[in-house]
This record gives structure tokens, C-alpha cells and sequence, in this order.
């Protein structure tokens, strides 16, 4: 298998950012199972093809605007792990200086417009990110991701229409995981689609393969096309899979309850994004063994360095509560 | 200086600022025509862009907002009725009143949430609630409210300017009352109040509509002998508490008049913060006088006496002095 | 033309409703232009058909929720007319002793559950009425009227939503009148048919003549047989006509603007429900025409007097302020 | 008396209550599974009717709990966090908070909404707000805010045989905290205070978290022979106002211990209206321990250090002796 249209260093760059996601979530883990991370921890292990090849499709004057699940995005959209690792410590050195964490991490410098632990509270923030570029004429475009569940929400909703109405650069990524928390998507909505909600708004709506980085970026450069053209907004639903808990720790939740279909999450082990990346670089010789393996071990080492760097940054300043409130 | 009314000065305020401002638009819905004055006219000088017609979808209307101001806009989202806001309060709680502190700086929201407050026109409880106090309540949201047509446009200005969320509030009963608005440019800095009258022998403190209720109590107590000081707040977050403490000092008595349900309304906060800051200068408690504790009933006999009322201010001075 | 499925009696029945909601929204605006009512006075005048055929279609158990422009439902789901114009008075006698007025008329009795001044307030609470009734065991269905505009409220997505989940039997009518305040509704969404948007709940979405009574009760028939069957809930759009304001005195907030499409009002007048429905049944027979005639004015002094009761009625007690608070 | 957690107090109360009445249900996100123990095990004993998982739509779920509870059920609308009812505020503010006086008397909404209310389980701004303020202001809501294991059963069991809408607020920083809960059955009047410690030399007040915080304080204060009487209130609206004036009457010192944003808060309220009806035995100002006025952030040493604490009850209790 060959994607010809997808030139190696593309490849290599969707490559890369998965690599990225999935090392600095494994840390993550591990991290919040030594008990070294406050708060809640939502990893986007499984779902990494989704936010590379997405974010592979958008310039650096593109924004998005993230999830609870937000890490993946980050790390997509070019953040900076050692700011984003300090953040989830709650430390002075992290992106918000220790006061967003793990669910509102924002980095306007690179477009990424910040995550919002609301369900679906993002969505109409990215519609006026775009109604921005729409109004100052800039072919900047908005995206948007959020999950199966949040599709559920009204804001959801009142967003597309809104986006449709105004003929908005806006891009809806739907990370459909099959699940909302521990309720399948299925139970939750009485369609196999989400994607087909877009006919309620008069916009395209498709299904893609989230597990491939490949079929993500061409779906979205076409959604982005479209909308850099003046065509409105596309509403793109990206079938995925969350690989573990919810939030991590949810075994303590769960008590021994159990809510997944076995058969599922062995497919979807089976069929990892990071794996079948690996393979077609290696298979397809774009990047030798020795330096793939070098890719990875610098990667985790430097996430490695991240956390201890994290770990041993000072805690924000109790005066540094009264900054950053008015401008 | 040229009179005018409260709906034309607020309207002069957003032509004004929209022409100061490219970055300034207005958006909600039918705000080209207009449900309110206050928005009138605007589409026909700034057209499609500018002025733009939504769905009635509070929610989006308002995130857009926010998604718009921290991408380098201006905007003003008009939402209509108080009540209204409740559908986009996640928004505004959570989104608007928060990004420049949840981010660590790296933004800022220069939005202005722009609805009518209060009752007044018998519409019922869905379109009657005043809704100040819960705003109030939030650390990173300005509030503001205006009795006269030039606080309104000075305020509005203000509010437009800040790079702050402002929720600009604007009462239907006010809309026609008519009062002086210069010509030239002026603003009213968000946060000081007004001495609407002076007086030795009790502070009222009004805000919006309450602020003539409290003026006629005041008119009414004069022919007693009482000489009565109604300060119109105008901002109610942050609030001048400064002007307040030293009418008070002067004073002695303290009232608070909102329009509001009590329970946790403006004139608690009032209240207490007097309690807590000049209680040594008290000569007697401090008293609220506010809506009764009921939602809003339709009925304008019922609306009325819901409502605080003169009669209900002079009760509240006349036990002060007692 | 003859309709075989209508039987005599329904097809006055239809008929009767149709014309008391005319003749008591022809004596409100009169009364509103006089000055007679406080508030705010959202008239039903061309969509008649909508409530009459809908609410033939259910029995005194069904309930309904209602919006700001309520009238109608009422005296079609069999409502007091004296009662709510005493209501619109704001008098002690209206049907919420002057609490509600016109946007807050309730009847529990007739299971009108109350009308909602929040633009799409109300489909939520028609969906828990629905729950109700499943929960019960009950075959009772609930129905919901509201306006296109709150089509485009969060509460409409999640509703449908939330009731196709659960299979219950709830009927969603959407009274597409064209217009939301002054705003087309094509202006508000991209769609031709907001029926359509049942495609994303996995529910029957049907297209309604409504101008058509017959046609009205037949489509909400076989949406109540299947709701009583437990086939869940089903979205009905009749498309119909604000024939006048969208608020009565709306002159006055207008100004001189104007935010009609003549042709359009002109069409609609031609095609007046009322007069559909008078030919329907004289030309079949269906009444002698003294009968007829006798019908109508009955129904006109009736309202007559009904506005007159409720002008001479009392203003509530201040006292009843602080009833009706707790139960 | 069998010691229990809160969580598993509250838990118990709902199963109590649904063996008791048919018509109780629960409906909510993954309340089957349960994200809070309260509800969990609940699905199993009651199956898929009566423990109703639903979608992520807190504005629908809201409202079928009312359609539901004013066409004869008793629903139990579990929306999670508190800040999770922002979406779901028009439902609460305008229609359960309404529909009984609206309708003239028509109808009534036996309807409980449970969210966790406050911050400490370092989420950030979206999971750590307290919202009761907003909900004390509807004149047709009742909110309680249990302490204790044994408040906790009590008072939910009381919300869930109230008649009218209740929020019942609970809290996840107590989840773990162990009481002697009676086997025998009991309910708390919503509405009643609990003097959790008595004392003559001041008077604290406080609900939910915050009543440790004043325990402790009151602890502390007691080695410098101070005698600080701690009311929990339980219940914050209706709240128990003569209790609170009682002991007022008695200490001559009020203080307001109120974990939430500090304007327009509970603190306020408490603080103004014994302000207004104490001021003659006051010995010295009323005052509000609350939340510093910056939205929740994440870092646990900041989110402590915004939330009311022991050193800042007792300096308020050091300055009001003085
Ligand atoms: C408005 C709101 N409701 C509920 C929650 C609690 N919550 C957090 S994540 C989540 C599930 C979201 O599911 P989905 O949108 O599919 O995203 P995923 O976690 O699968 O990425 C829920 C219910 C929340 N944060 N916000
Ligand atoms: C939440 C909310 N937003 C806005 C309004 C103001 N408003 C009242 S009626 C109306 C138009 C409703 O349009 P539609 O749903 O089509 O009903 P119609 O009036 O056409 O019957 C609007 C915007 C409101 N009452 N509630
Ligand atoms: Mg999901
Ligand atoms: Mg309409």
C-alpha cells in the first residue's frame, strides 16, 4: 500500500505528530497512575491519527479549538509538550501558568485557541473564530473538534446552523470514539451517522476513517478548500476509538463495573493508528529502521524531560492569583 | 445640549462606536430591524456585515461572540431579554468570564453582552426578570446599568472600549425618557457612581428604573423635612463602593433599592458590604426594598406591586429614622 | 373535491375549532389595538388549520405544550375561551388568576400543559410528558407545538434527541409560518424542510400542508398510532402562515420597515385555511347554510361576550400574590 | 448507629426512596454506572425504567424532568457538576422555577436536581464553581447543601418528597467523610438549621464544606479561649434565619463562612439580613469569608489558596473581637 498523493515528508510529518501524542499521553499515564498529576486526565491514546491528520491540513493562521481530551490537539497543532506537561503539573512554567490544566490548555500563539472542559461548550467559540476570518476577509479557517457526545448538545446544534447561515470557514470534527464517558454513542443516539446531521443544516457531511492520519488529512484539506473558497462550513465525523479509560483512574470509578464490547476494543487494539503509520513508513522505506527507532527514543526522552522538568518547575505564586484577570 | 431619549442615546452610542471601530459589530436576533430601538437604523448605515441577523440560538449566538472578541473583534451581542441570557450562561459563566484567567493571560474577550432587564412592559415571568445579580456574581464579567440617557451612552462606549466582557443592561420602562446628551464625545468610566441628589439624612442606593422610584421617595420625603441622597450606581460590577461609604459616613442610614428577587440580589451585596464597612458609622440597620419574592406575574396590579415602589422606599427611610 | 376519510362530524368538528380560534384572534386584535390588553399579544390568524387538525387527532388524555402564540392550541385542544380572555385581561378569573397572561395559558384539566414565552421552552417538557407516559405504561401521547425559529434552538436537538432514545411517544409539530420575528425562516437555516432534521435523530420527519385541517389531522393520526404503539416519536412540519405581525402594534416597532415578501402574503391570503374549510363543508353539504351562518355568529357573540366577562371581571388581590407559590 | 460515607448516605436516600414511591426515578449522564457513587448500584436493584442514562443534553434532560414530574412523577435529574446546570439554567429559572405560580396555581414540579456543587477536586474553572447563589435567588426553588452523612440521607430524602422543585447540592470533597447514620428511617425539614457546635462569643455560619472549615476554625479558637458557635444551615433556601438571629442575640459577632464567588453570594444574603435584623445586638461588623474573587483555578496551591480556609475564618473572628 502506497498513498501517492501523500509526499514523504507529509508522511513523516503525520508521523511524527503521532508519535508525539501517543508518547506524551503514555507519560501522562504513567504520571497520573504514580499519583504525580492533580485533577482529571482524559488521554488520547487510539484517537492520535485524528488530530494529526487534521492538523496536517491547517497553516499556522488556522485555529482550533479542543476538548476535556485535549493533549492530542495540542501536540497537533505544533505546542510546545514541555509547556503543556507543566500545565497538567499545575506548575507557574505551564501554558496558563497553572491555572487552566490538563482541560484548558491554550496556546494562541499557534492558533490553538484553547480547550473548554464543557462538553460542546467550544463548538460556537470556533464559530466565531470564524465569523472573524469571514469578517476581516482572511481565508483563515476554524476548526473545531469535539466528540460523539458532545454532538448531542444543543450548542452543537445552534453552531452548525449558525455556521451554515452566515457561510462561515468553519471545520466541525466530530471524534466519534463510540463512547461518552461510559455510554456507548449508540445509546445515546439513534443513528449509525453523525455525520448525517449535517443535512439539518444544508452543509457536507462525511464519515472518515479516524484511523487513518492519511484519510483524515485528505478529508480535511478538501473541507478546508472548500471553506478557504467561500463554500461554508463541512461537518466531518472521524470514526475512532478511545483505547482507555475515560478519565484516567476510572477503574476506581467503576468499582468493577464493566461497559465496553470486548470485541470492539480488540479490533480497535488491532487496528492502531500509530502501528499502521509505522508500518507504511517503515514498509515503504521513507524513513530507515535506525532512524525511526532514533524518532521515537528522542521523542520519549524528551517527554521524559518534559515531566521532570514539569516536576521540578515551582508552583505558581499565591500574588499570581490576582493576575491575568482583567486586560 | 440636545435632548434626547434613553433608546436614542444608547443607539448613537453604537453608531458612534461602530464608526470609531471596524472591529465593532452587533450581532443577535433581528437586531436589523430592530425589536428594540436601540438598534435601528445601524444595518441601513453599516450594512450585512456589520449588523448581522441570527438564528434564535442564544448558545452559538453568544460563543460566536466570544470566539469572534478573542480573534481580534469587537463584538456586541444583543440577546434581547434579560431572561434570554440564561440559555447562553454557560457562555458567559464559563467561557467569556473566564478564557483571560483560565489561559494565563494569553487572551482577552472585548465583548459587550447587551439585553434588556427587568419588567415593566406585563409580559410575564419569561420576559420580566431582572437579571443583574447573577452577573454580578462573576469574577471576570463588567456589568453595567444606566437610569438616563447620558449615563446609557456614556456607559455603552465604555462598555464597547472595554477589553473586558461587559454585560450592558438597558430597561424597556426607561426607553422613552428624555434627557441631555452633549454633543460631543464623552464616556462614563465603567465603575463610579452618580450622586442623582444630594441629602444629609439617608443614602439610597439605586440602580436603573429604582433610581427614579428612589427619586420620587425622595421628592416626597423633602415636603417631610428629609433630606434624602440617591446615588445611581450605574456600574453594579465593579461597583463604587468608595462613593457609597462616604455618603453613608455622612448619612448614617443606608437603603438599597433593586430591582430583583431578594435572596442573594445586588442589594444584599449592598447592604452587607455597608454592614461590613461602615457599621460604626450606622446610626440604624441597613434595609433592602426589592421585588417581592415571587416570580413575575402578568398582571400590571400584580406586576406593580411585585415591584419596588416609592411607597416602599419612604416605609424603608421612615424606619430608618425612627 | 370530497374528503372520504373525514367523516361528517369530524370534519365540522375541525371546522368549529378552526373558526372559534379565528373569531377570538380577530376580537383580540381588536381589543389590543384599543388599548384593552397588557403585554405582549402573538396572534395565531392564518395557521388555524395547524391546531384544529393536530389537536382532532387526540383524545382529552394527550397533552400538549404550547408557545408564545398559544391561542390557538388552546380552544383547539378544547380550552375555555372566557377563562383565557379573562387571562389576557390579566383578571383574577383567567385561567393563572392573571399570573400568566398570553404567553402563559395552561389548562391541566384538558391536558394543555402550559404555553412558554421561551422560544423553544417548551419542547423539553413536552418530551418529559412523554416520558411520563412510557414510565407509566400509559397510552397517552404528548405533542408539541413550536415555531421554526425554535427549530434552531439547542432545546429542539436535544429533545428530538433525547426522545428517540428513549422511544417515547412524543409528536414534535413544527409551525413553519416562514418567519421567526422579522426574520425569513430560510434566512435562519439552509434547509427547504426542517422535517428533514428528523434524518438526524433516526425519526419519521413528514412534510404537512398546513393550510389543510384534513390533512393535519390525518398526518398526526398516524404519527399517534405509532406513538401509541411504541414506535416512538415522529417530527411533523406544517408549513404555514403568519397571515399577520408577529406581535400585534409590531407597526409601531417597525417604523415604516418592512420585512415581507409580498407575493408570499398575498398567496397566503388566497389560501386561507378558513375559507378552505367554509367551502369544504358548504359545498358538501355538510351544514345548511343558515346553520352555518347561525354557527359563526354564535361563535362571535360568544367571544363578544367573553371579552366583555373579562373586562368586568376583577384585577387579582393583591394577596394572591404570595398564593401558588408552594405546594 | 451504623457509621456511613456521605456519598454513601445519599446513595441509600435515593434507594430508600425509589423502594418507597414508584413513581421516583433518576435520569442523568451514566447515573446507571454512576460518575458519582451516589448513584451507583442503583441500575441493578431498579433496572433500565426507573435509572435512565441519558445523552449529554443537560437542557432536554432538565425539562423532561419537569414534563415529567408535573404529569405525576417524581423525577431525580442528576446533571453532575454544578456548572453543568448553566445549560440547563432556562429550564430551572423559567420553567421549574415558575410553571406552579405562572399557571395560576394549575400545577406543581416535584422535581430534584443534583449536581456536586464547588471546587476541590482541582478540575479548573468548568468543574469547580459553586452555583448555589444563583439558585437562592429564584423565588421558587428550594436548595439544601448537606455537611454530614446523616444531613445528606435526610435532607434528600425530604427533597424527594418535597412537592416543589429542590436542588439538592452535594459535594465531592466530602464524598469520603464518615457519619453515624441511623437505620431507622428519618428526614431532615429542608429548611432547618444544625448548631454544629455551640458557642457565646461569636457566630459562624456556613453550609456544606465550609462547616468543617469553621469547625476547625472553632477548634483553633477555642485554645484562646474563644467560644465560636457554628450553625450549619443545611438547608439555603429557605434558610433558617432565626437560628441565626438567635444565636446573633446571643454572640453579638456574625460571621459568613461561604464557599463561592464573594458578590451577590450566600455570604451576602446571610451578612446583609442580619445586618438588617440584628444590627441592634451587633457588638461589632458583620462579616463574609468567601471564595477571593478570581475564577476557580487549576493549581491545587491556587485553588486552595482562593478557597475560604481555616486562618481566613479565624482572622475574621480575631478582627471582629478586637
Ligand atoms: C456540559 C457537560 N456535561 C457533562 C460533562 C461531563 N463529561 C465530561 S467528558 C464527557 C463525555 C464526553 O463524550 P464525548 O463528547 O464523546 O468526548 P470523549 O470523552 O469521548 O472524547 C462528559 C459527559 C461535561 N464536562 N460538560
Ligand atoms: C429564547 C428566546 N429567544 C428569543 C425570544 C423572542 N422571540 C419571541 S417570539 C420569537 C420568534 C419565534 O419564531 P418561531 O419559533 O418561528 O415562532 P412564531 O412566532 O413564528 O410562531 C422570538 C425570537 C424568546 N421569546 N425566547
Ligand atoms: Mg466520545
Ligand atoms: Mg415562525
Amino acid at each position: 500500500m502506497h498513498h501517492q498523493d501523500i509526499p514523504v515528508d507529509l508522511a513523516l510529518d503525520i508521523y511524527t505528530r503521532v508519535l508525539r501524542i501517543r508518547r506524551f499521553e503514555e507519560e501522562v499515564g504513567r504520571l497520573f497512575r504514580q499519583g504525580q498529576l492533580p485533577g482529571f486526565v482524559h488521554l488520547y491514546i487510539g484517537e492520535e491519527a485524528v488530530a494529526a491528520g487534521v492538523c496536517a491540513a491547517l497553516t499556522d493562521e488556522d485555529t482550533i479549538i479542543s476538548t476535556h481530551r485535549g493533549h492530542g490537539h495540542v501536540i497537533a497543532k505544533g505546542g510546545d509538550i514541555k509547556r503543556m506537561m507543566a500545565e497538567l503539573f499545575g506548575k507557574a512554567t505551564g501554558y496558563c501558568k497553572g491555572k487552566g490544566g490538563s482541560m484548558h490548555i491554550a496556546d494562541f500563539e499557534i492558533g490553538m485557541l484553547g480547550a473548554i472542559g464543557i462538553v460542546g461548550g467550544g463548538i460556537p467559540i470556533a464559530v466565531g473564530a470564524g465569523l472573524s476570518a469571514w469578517y476581516s476577509g482572511s481565508d483563515r479557517v476554524s476548526l473545531c473538534f469535539f466528540g460523539d457526545g458532545a454532538a448531542n448538545e444543543g450548542s452543537f446544534h445552534e453552531s452548525l446552523n449558525l455556521a451554515s447561515t452566515l457561510t462561515l470557514p468553519v471545520i466541525f470534527v466530530c471524534e466519534n470514539n463510540q463512547y461518552g464517558e461510559f455510554t456507548p454513542a449508540k445509546n445515546a443516539m439513534n443513528i449509525n451517522d453523525i455525520a448525517d446531521r449535517a443535512i439539518g443544516y444544508g452543509i457536507p457531511g462525511l464519515v472518515a476513517d479516524g484511523v487513518d492520519a492519511f484519510e483524515m488529512y485528505r478529508v480535511t484539506r478538501a473541507a478546508v478548500e472548500r471553506a478557504r473558497r467561500g463554500g461554508g462550513p463541512t461537518l466531518i465525523e472521524a470514526k475512532t476509538h478511545r483505547r482507555g479509560s475515560h478519565a484516567e483512574g476510572e477503574e476506581a470509578f467503576l468499582a468493577g463495573q464493566t461497559y465496553r464490547d470486548e470485541a470492539e476494543t480488540a479490533a480497535a487494539q488491532a487496528n492502531d493508528p500509530l502501528r499502521l503509520l509505522h508500518s507504511y513508513v517503515s514498509e515503504n522505506g521513507l524513513l530507515p529502521a535506525e532512524q525511526l527507532e532514533a524518532l521515537d527514543s528522542d521523542i520519549t526522552q524528551f517527554v521524559a524531560e518534559a515531566a521532570e522538568a514539569a516536576r521540578n518547575s515551582p508552583d505558581p505564586e499565591i500574588e499570581s492569583l490576582f493576575e491575568d484577570l482583567w486586560l | 445640549m440636545p435632548r434626547k431619549t434613553y433608546v436614542a442615546a444608547i443607539q448613537e452610542a453604537l453608531a458612534e462606536e461602530m464608526r470609531r471601530d471596524q472591529r465593532v459589530f452587533l450581532i443577535g436576533e433581528d437586531v436589523r430591524i430592530g425589536v428594540f430601538p436601540s438598534t435601528r437604523g445601524l444595518h441601513t448605515e453599516f450594512g450585512d456585515k456589520r449588523v448581522i441577523d441570527s438564528p434564535i440560538s442564544e448558545l452559538a449566538v453568544a460563543g460566536a461572540g466570544i470566539g469572534a472578541a478573542v480573534t481580534g473583534l469587537r463584538p456586541i451581542v444583543d440577546l434581547m431579554f434579560g431572561t434570554f441570557l440564561y440559555l447562553a450562561f454557560d457562555q458567559i459563566a464559563n467561557q467569556a468570564g473566564a478564557m483571560r484567567y483560565m489561559y494565563g493571560g494569553q487572551t482577552n474577550v472585548p465583548l459587550v453582552f447587551m439585553v434588556q432587564n427587568g419588567a415593566g412592559s406585563s409580559a410575564g415571568h419569561h420576559h420580566s426578570q431582572a437579571v443583574h445579580q447573577f452577573f454580578m456574581n462573576m469574577p471576570q464579567i463588567k456589568v453595567v446599568l444606566p437610569s438616563t440617557p447620558y449615563d446609557g451612552k456614556g456607559l455603552l462606549k465604555s462598555a464597547i472600549r472595554d477589553d473586558n466582557p461587559v454585560l450592558f443592561l438597558h430597561s424597556l420602562s426607561l426607553g422613552g425618557k428624555r434627557g441631555e446628551v452633549p454633543a460631543d464625545e464623552y464616556v462614563i468610566p465603567i465603575g463610579e457612581a452618580d450622586v442623582k441628589r444630594a441629602g444629609n439624612d439617608v443614602t439610597i442606593c439605586a440602580a436603573g428604573p429604582t433610581v427614579y422610584t428612589a427619586l420620587d421617595a425622595a421628592d416626597a420625603l423633602e415636603a417631610e423635612g428629609v433630606a434624602a441622597e440617591v446615588i445611581d450606581l450605574r456600574s453594579l460590577s465593579p461597583w463604587d463602593k468608595e462613593t457609597v461609604l462616604e455618603s453613608v459616613a455622612k448619612t448614617g442610614r443606608f437603603i438599597a433599592v433593586d430591582e430583583s428577587f431578594p435572596t442573594c440580589s445586588a442589594a444584599s451585596e449592598w447592604a452587607a458590604t455597608v454592614a461590613e464597612e461602615a457599621f460604626y458609622q450606622l446610626r440604624a440597620p441597613v434595609q433592602r426594598v426589592t421585588n417581592k419574592d415571587v416570580p413575575m406575574p402578568f398582571s400590571p396590579v400584580l406586576e406593580k406591586a411585585v415591584l419596588p415602589s416609592e411607597a416602599d422606599v419612604i416605609a424603608a427611610v421612615h424606619k430608618t429614622l425612627a
